[in-house]
């Protein structure tokens, strides 16, 4: 799948300025997304995932800051655009799910004031056109009676339907690129299952691209077109979701992936915790716990390195067979 | 021990409420050394009425045996008594020494008796539940529900302006606070499983709620008690300015009041208790802020 | 809000107010005092003290039994009679009848100002949170909270009224209450009862706007593209209004009973606080229970009202 | 009607008030016309009053606001000659000193244009002030000892205008206690008659809307603890010819504080108001304002407690005397009245046409000021002992004497009287521990005094025996005379008299006191005598110091008119007016 690149990110620093000291949550990281494709973000809680997601909609709140890089939509860095114009970025040409339905919507507003508010913020139309709108998209996303529960209110819904709300709002523009924050994470098992259709519908019938963010790499095989793994705030490997998955390179992305259930029904955990990020420890920054680690991944940080036109990993060992 | 100093260390990063603990320790320490280094505060002297502070002037009438008549006289302050002196010459400096000494002492033991009060009905109420919890919640929010200024005052009253009535009647009136917080926290504790494990165990309602309960509700309850002591402090203040201070003692109120009706004369009196009742409400104020962003578990951030 | 629960919460608020009236009827009575004590200083020679003093109690009705008194007390109360009251020598109702409006009119401007303004402090502090005009904000917060309202009064009616001379050093019930002049001599009572109230609805709104800028959904609503602006005022404050709504109400009792009484004391203005203050000090039983009940169930309504606001505000209330 | 012109206990810092008599008796002949307008506002201290149905009043504010609907019998201006107001004639004494006989002028009428006639006189007495189902608090002032019983005296008719009092003793004074005469309107106050209750809570008594033309003014409005509102009374009788009273309104407003008070009259809020010793410079300084300093029937005293729980040394003369010695009287009003009072040494004041001079000891003043002689009558009285050429001054122990002082709280003239006592006697060796208490706690565990075990009611003198609750020594008071009538004092020095807190007895003032209220004292110059008897046996005795006859500063807007300064200027308020 080699369609057009639709939104690049370029060496993204995003940092946190705490009292104690700097957080490199997000630390020069680099990826692309082609038109129509799902591209999933993989990696531990911690590892930057989300706010690389927040980056992108420039949503970082303060204490956090994005220090440099380029995020380009369309020709345009969406860095350097005027508040004013990054406002009709978002939910216009990008739309974000967050993790949590339950917290995501506003809990004293109706989910179709909630929706319809969406379209109005960017397409100057009526209020009852706005609803009726709405009251299409609430359907689209497989709200039963959508007509009649307009007028509900969300603790009136199940965490499944929620959810569907809050994509059925990030859908209000048709975004080219929407962004689910591990959407399914929060709901049970078979409600999961149904959110994930209904993204693999929602991409087939609107051509999104859809960044999705998850720790879970069985979601990820079922779904991704191509994969982004990161540790600690950086991408260590990142490729096809075939490339990927099928020959993983990186010690860490083997280690994820010995993290699912082998078919022995052995769980083979990576050993330690995420390293504190304020002081990350120098050189590659997953050494510490790295079983293969060498002395030159204390020292230096691994570059990226070329698998494959379409596969990259950021380890002195890449292409070396551990 | 540990957790006290690193709560400590956590204070330390708040300013404002590093700059309350000074005032308050400072405050403390003049409210106890200060009147060895003073004059008494009853002491009068009718030849330096209401002499103004260091560095103002104001003219005074006085009698004048020559004249046989009041003569206008320009006084100035002097180092004698650098915060002046009131309508019979006393000195101001001492008497707000003494003030702070009263001041402290409602705060603290107002507001440690009303502590007390309010954790054993809170904890009570949580722990044994049922008619005994209703009956003292109904009994607190009838508590809540009455005028807390006009109750004071009644009491205070009925039944005589003395220190120990004002404090007494100030803490046996403002434990309403502790009391819901306390059984809020308790009702919370209780179904955890440290509990129900010593009462598994055995251990006697009084063991649970002393060595279980209690000790775990103390961070709230020492939040609470500092940004309580202002409130105990205002309320002397309030009674004492109002005319029902215990007239036995120089409290900053019972400055207030009398210089109320000095305004024109001798603005000084009615000013300089005011601003020290305000430094002294404001530090606890920060102090008791500092300590809940201290203790709160979400606080680390920023 | 169905109409079992109204039926318990009215319920509830009677047994407060019973157990209100009950313990302040009692309280006034153990005391040493009498409302004959006034006559005792002029009872001269040849006067026999405590049959002068029986008769004067009777006269007042207060030489009955407590339990007896308790009870016509209430029998009264029940037929819409709040009693005589003897330092003002009026029916009680006529005395709330004609004060109430003087404490009205302060509180009810005290408490527009102290909500326009705390919550505009609140949201402006909120959003600029942690910049300069927070940080000093916040200090003048917390200074408004601390400073003692009797003495802030007292400093302005030096400065404005006695130094500056642009205000009178007391409150004229000669104004015509709907009229500029009385708006204008009320601004220092003003003053001196909001600035207290401005700070710590200030400083309430703003730690609930901040609770609730970090919500999920006011991420969701940025993310969908809705101007600052309408994020802080619908998703943010919209919320953030839930709990200060609570806290403004459950607040009023305690001004109307706190601060309004010594701004009343202060600039002499005759309402329901200082009348009832003057009323302990001549132990005129019937006006001070009369106002201490009034005082419950302003509270208590403020309680209902609170709990109204709430479930109209809150749909997740509202449809439980 | 002056009823609080009679001896009392002075509850606290006296603003003007109800004490100054408002009358009128003028005869100038000047037109209405140019003097009519404006409002006069009385500017007031302290706690409004009570009731407006006089009866029940226990409060000298009551009572002020009261005589402005409500002139009375009789005014005294400035020298106490007694002008009429309601009395057609003078009031006639019988040569037998036995009856009263009153004649009241034919043109008063009740507000439903019924006239005022002796019969709601004999009424208002009989019916009401002597009956027991009202408990008239100053009843006792009716009555007289009649074979060991106490009667009351009888009230008759004699026709429409003329009635008389009746006694079968003879009390010279008594005619002082008549001209305080005060009257209701027996067809409308019948219907209350016997119901305490009613009566108290009847509508048309207590906002005087019966008054009719009886006072220059009539009852408009009144906020309580704020303002009364008194409106110009057209009818007034004695307007008949010139139109009095001139203000369109009267109002005396309250003060929450003396700084508001003084602040509103600088600013010209207010027409007149009574002014801090301290402000008088500064009020004087200002042109549209003048003030008056004038004398008052008040006096301040310090008692002692001669009763057996007082310090045991008080009941000794010279101890007594020995304290008022070392006690200056100067400094008292040079200090603390800023010069404002005059030293008194008698219960009757200077400014009474009783005040005689003669065999007065005037002592705490000059020679009688004196600490070393003080020292001396110490140890006279086996109170102190030579010590290295100095007497120290100590109890019959031969510990330091240690006095427990009270007086009232929250008042700056209390407060500073009881330091500089302290000081005083401090400086003779006497430690003096002072302790403020509120009014009603002095009354009850101070004043107020019962035998020790019996089951006496508390009262204010329960006889020589009795001892109060908490046991004292000195006591700071304020007390006022009656400057006419000065053996109302009485009560405070007669062994059994009902305000005689300190348990005071001595056979020779009772028996002089006696001697006033009797037939010899009929004739003024013997009873003078007898008053400057008494006073030089109190001075003596000093059952309590006399301290000082405080002055007062009265300030008034500089364009009002018609005043006559001195000690009841308001005797002919009604023809004021603003120039």
């Amino acid at each position: 799948m080699t369609s057009e690149i639709i939104l690049s990110i370029e060496n993204l620093k995003t940092y946190f300025f705490t009292k104690k000291g700097i957080v490199r949550a997000v630390d020069n990281i680099s990826f692309d997304i082609r038109k129509g494709e799902i591209l999933c973000i993989v990696g531990e809680s911690g590892s930057g995932k989300t706010v690389t997601a927040l980056s992108i909609l420039r949503l970082v709140e303060s204490p956090g800051k994005i220090i440099e890089g380029k995020i380009i939509l369309d020709e345009d860095n969406l860095l350097e655009l005027s508040p004013h114009k990054m406002q009709d970025v978002r939910g216009n040409k990008i739309a974000m799910v967050f993790q949590d339905p339950h917290s995501a919507l506003n809990p004293i507003f109706t989910i179709g004031d909630q929706v319809s508010e969406a379209i109005s913020a960017h397409k100057s139309c009526n209020k009852e056109d706005a609803s009726s709108q709405a009251t299409q998209l609430l359907e689209l996303v497989g709200i039963p009676l959508a007509k009649e529960r307009y007028h509900d209110y969300p603790h009136q819904f199940s965490g499944g339907m929620k959810q569907r709300v809050v994509i059925a709002m990030a859908l209000a523009c048709h975004p080219r690129v929407l962004i689910a924050d591990e959407p399914a994470t929060a709901l049970d098992l078979t409600v999961q299952a149904q959110i994930l259709d209904l993204f693999l519908e929602l991409r087939a019938r609107f051509e999104m691209s859809i960044i999705y963010i998850t720790h879970d790499l069985g979601v990820v095989s079922e779904i991704a077109d191509s994969i982004v793994v990161m540790y600690a705030g950086r991408i260590m490997e990142k490729g096809g979701s075939r490339d990927v998955l099928g020959n993983p390179v990186h010690p860490y992305t083997k280690g994820l992936m010995g993290c699912l259930p082998s078919e022995k029904g052995i769980i083979i955990p990576i050993p330690g915790t995420i390293p504190g990020l304020i002081n990350p420890p120098a050189g590659c920054i997953f050494h510490p716990r790295c079983v293969n680690a060498l002395d030159i991944c204390r020292m230096e940080r691994p570059p990226m390195t070329k698998i494959t036109d379409e596969h990259y990993v950021s380890c002195f060992l890449g292409g070396v067979n551990g | 021990m540990k957790l006290a100093a690193y709560y400590l260390e956590r204070l330390k990063g708040n300013k404002t409420a590093i700059i309350g603990l000074a005032f308050i320790i400072f405050l403390v320490l003049t409210a106890l050394i200060g009147p060895f280094f003073t004059v008494s505060p009853t002491q009068v002297n009718f030849s330096e009425k209401n002499l103004p502070p260091i560095g103002f002037s104001s003219e005074q009438s006085e009698y004048s045996a020559k004249v046989g008549g009041l003569v206008m006289t320009n006084m100035h302050g002097t180092w004698k008594h650098p915060l002046g002196t009131d309508g019979m010459g006393r000195d101001l400096l001492s008497q707000l020494i003494s003030g702070a000494r009263v001041s402290l002492l409602v705060g603290l033991l107002a507001t440690g008796l009303a502590i007390v009060i309010g954790a054993i009905i809170g904890v009570s109420s949580a722990y044994f539940g049922g008619i005994a919890d209703s009956i003292l919640m109904r009994f607190t929010d009838i508590m809540i529900t009455f005028p807390f200024l006009l109750l004071l005052i009644l009491i205070v009253y009925m039944f005589g302006s003395s220190l120990a009535l004002i404090i007494l009647s100030i803490g046996l009136t403002g434990w309403t606070g502790t009391a819901r917080l306390v059984r809020s926290e308790t009702l919370s504790l209780r179904t955890r499983d440290f509990v129900i494990a010593s009462k598994a165990l055995g251990a006697s309602d009084l063991r649970i709620i002393f060595y279980h309960l209690l000790p775990n509700t103390i961070s709230s309850i020492i939040v609470l008690a500092t940004l309580s002591i202002p409130g105990a402090i205002l309320a002397e203040a309030a009674l004492s300015f109002i005319g029902l201070g215990d007239p036995q003692v120089a409290s900053w109120g019972n400055i207030l009041n009398a210089g109320q009706n000095d305004l024109q004369a001798a603005w000084w009196i009615a000013v300089e208790p005011g601003i020290m009742l305000f430094f002294t409400v404001i530090s606890f104020n920060f102090l008791g802020e500092g300590l809940r962003d201290a203790f709160d578990p979400k606080g680390d951030y920023n | 809000m169905d109409r079992s629960y109204l039926a318990k919460r009215l319920l509830h608020a009677l047994i407060i107010a019973w157990g209100v009236m009950t313990a302040s009827f009692f309280l006034m009575r153990i005391g040493p005092h009498s409302p004959a004590d006034k006559y005792l200083a002029t009872l001269g020679a040849g006067h026999n003290v405590s049959q002068v003093t029986a008769a004067i109690e009777s006269r007042y009705g207060v030489d009955r039994p407590l339990y007896e008194q308790y009870f016509n007390y209430i029998n009264s109360l029940l037929h819409g009679d709040w009693g005589w009251s003897f330092s003002t020598s009026m029916p009680v109702s006529d005395l709330i009848k004609i004060h109430w409006a003087y404490s009205f009119q302060l509180i009810f401007l005290s408490s527009i100002l102290a909500i326009i303004l705390g919550i505009s402090l609140g949201i402006f502090t909120a959003a600029r949170k942690n910049t300069k005009a927070d940080h000093i904000a916040t200090f003048f917060s917390f200074a408004g909270i601390s400073i003692p309202n009797f003495w802030l009064g007292m400093m302005l009616i030096l400065i404005f009224s006695v130094k500056l001379g642009w205000f009178k050093t007391y409150y004229d019930t000669g104004l015509p209450m709907f009229s500029l002049s009385n708006l204008y001599a009320l601004i220092l009572p003003v003053i001196t009862l909001a600035t207290g109230m401005v700070a710590g609805y200030g400083r309430f709104v703003r730690s609930s706007m901040l609770e609730n800028m970090n919500k999920d959904f006011v991420r969701t609503a940025r993310a969908k593209g809705l101007p600052e602006s309408v994020v802080l005022r619908k998703h943010v404050f919209r919320n953030a209004l839930l709990p200060v709504v609570t806290i403004i109400m459950l607040d009023m009792s305690g001004i109307i009973f706190g601060g309004a009484y010594i701004t009343e004391f202060i600039f002499g203005i005759p309402g329901l606080g200082w009348m009832s203050l003057k009323a302990v000090f001549s132990d005129d039983y019937s006006v001070v229970m009369a106002v201490t009940l009034i005082g419950a169930f302003v509270t208590l309504f403020f309680n209902l009202v609170a709990d109204i606001a709430y479930t109209y505000l809150d749909p997740r209330i509202r449809y439980e | 009607m002056s009823m609080c012109g009679k001896a009392a206990i002075l509850s606290a810092g006296i603003g003007l008030s109800g004490c100054l008599e408002r009358d009128s008796g003028n005869k100038t002949k000047d037109l209405t016309a140019g003097k009519l307008g404006g409002t006069f506002i009385e500017g007031a201290s302290g706690a409004d009053a009570e009731t407006l149905n006089w009866i029940l009043a226990a409060d000298a504010t009551s009572l002020g606001y009261i005589s402005l609907a409500f002139d009375g019998l009789i005014a005294y201006d400035n020298k106490f000659n007694i002008v009429n107001r309601w009395l057609k004639n003078d009031i006639k004494t019988s040569d037998d000193g036995l009856s009263y006989t009153v004649t009241i002028r034919d043109d008063l009428e009740w507000s439903d244009g019924k006239p005022v006639t002796s019969d709601d006189f004999v009424y208002t007495m009989k019916n009401l002030m002597f009956a027991d189902w009202m408990a008239y608090t100053y009843a006792g002032d009716w009555t007289e000892e009649v074979d060991g019983k106490s009667v009351f005296v009888e009230p008759v008719v004699e026709n429409e205008t003329t009635f008389t009092i009746k006694r079968k003793t003879v009390d010279p004074e008594f005619l002082y206690t008549v001209t305080d005469l005060m009257i209701y309107p027996k067809h409308i106050v019948s219907k209350y008659e016997g119901d305490v209750k009613a009566f108290t809570q009847a509508p048309e008594l207590n906002n005087l809307s019966y008054t009719g033309n009886l006072g220059p003014y009539r009852y408009k409005e009144w906020i309580r603890n704020d303002k009364i509102v008194m409106e110009r009374n057209p009818d007034y009788y004695l307007g008949k010819e010139n139109g009095e009273p001139y203000f369109e309104n009267y109002e005396v407003k309250i003060f929450g504080t003396s700084t508001a008070r003084h602040a509103a009259m600088e600013a010209g809020d207010i027409t007149n108001t009574g002014i801090d010793p301290e402000q008088v410079m500064k009020f004087k300084a200002i042109p549209s304002i003048k003030v008056f300093t004038v004398p008052t029937t008040g006096y301040r005293v310090l008692q002692y407690n001669m009763r057996d729980n007082g310090w045991e040394g008080l009941k000794d003369r010279k101890v007594r005397q020995a304290i008022s010695m070392s006690i200056s009287k100067e400094k008292i009003i040079q200090d603390i009245l800023l010069g404002f009072g005059e030293p008194a040494f008698s219960f009757i004041p200077n400014v009474s046409p009783w005040y005689s001079e003669e065999g007065l000891s005037k002592i705490g003043v000059g020679a009688l000021y004196d600490k070393t002689r003080a020292k001396e009558l110490m140890k006279e009285a086996g109170y102190g002992i030579e010590k290295n050429g100095a007497i120290q001054v100590i109890d019959k122990k031969g510990d330091k004497i240690k006095l427990k002082f009270f007086t009232i709280t929250g008042s700056k003239v209390h407060e500073s009287m009881a330091y500089l006592i302290q000081k005083e006697l401090g400086d003779i060796g006497i430690e003096v521990d002072i302790k403020f208490v509120p009014w009603e706690t002095m009354l009850r565990k101070y004043y107020m005094n019962k035998v020790p075990g019996s089951d006496q009611p508390a009262r204010n003198n329960n006889g020589p025996r009795a001892v109060s609750e908490e046991p004292w020594d000195l006591m700071y008071a304020g007390q006022s005379t009656d400057v006419l009538q000065p053996s109302g004092t009485e009560i405070f020095f007669v062994t059994d008299g009902g305000l005689n807190t300190s348990g005071y007895s001595n056979p020779e003032v009772d028996a002089l006191f006696k001697k006033v209220h009797s037939k010899e004292a009929l004739d003024v110059t013997a009873r003078k005598k007898i008053y400057a008897q008494l006073s030089k046996i109190i001075s003596e005795d000093q059952p309590l110091d006399f301290l000082a006859y405080p002055t007062a500063n009265i300030a008034f807007k500089s364009n009002i008119r018609g005043i006559d300064p001195g000690i009841s200027m308001n005797y002919n308020y009604q023809e004021w007016y603003f120039g």
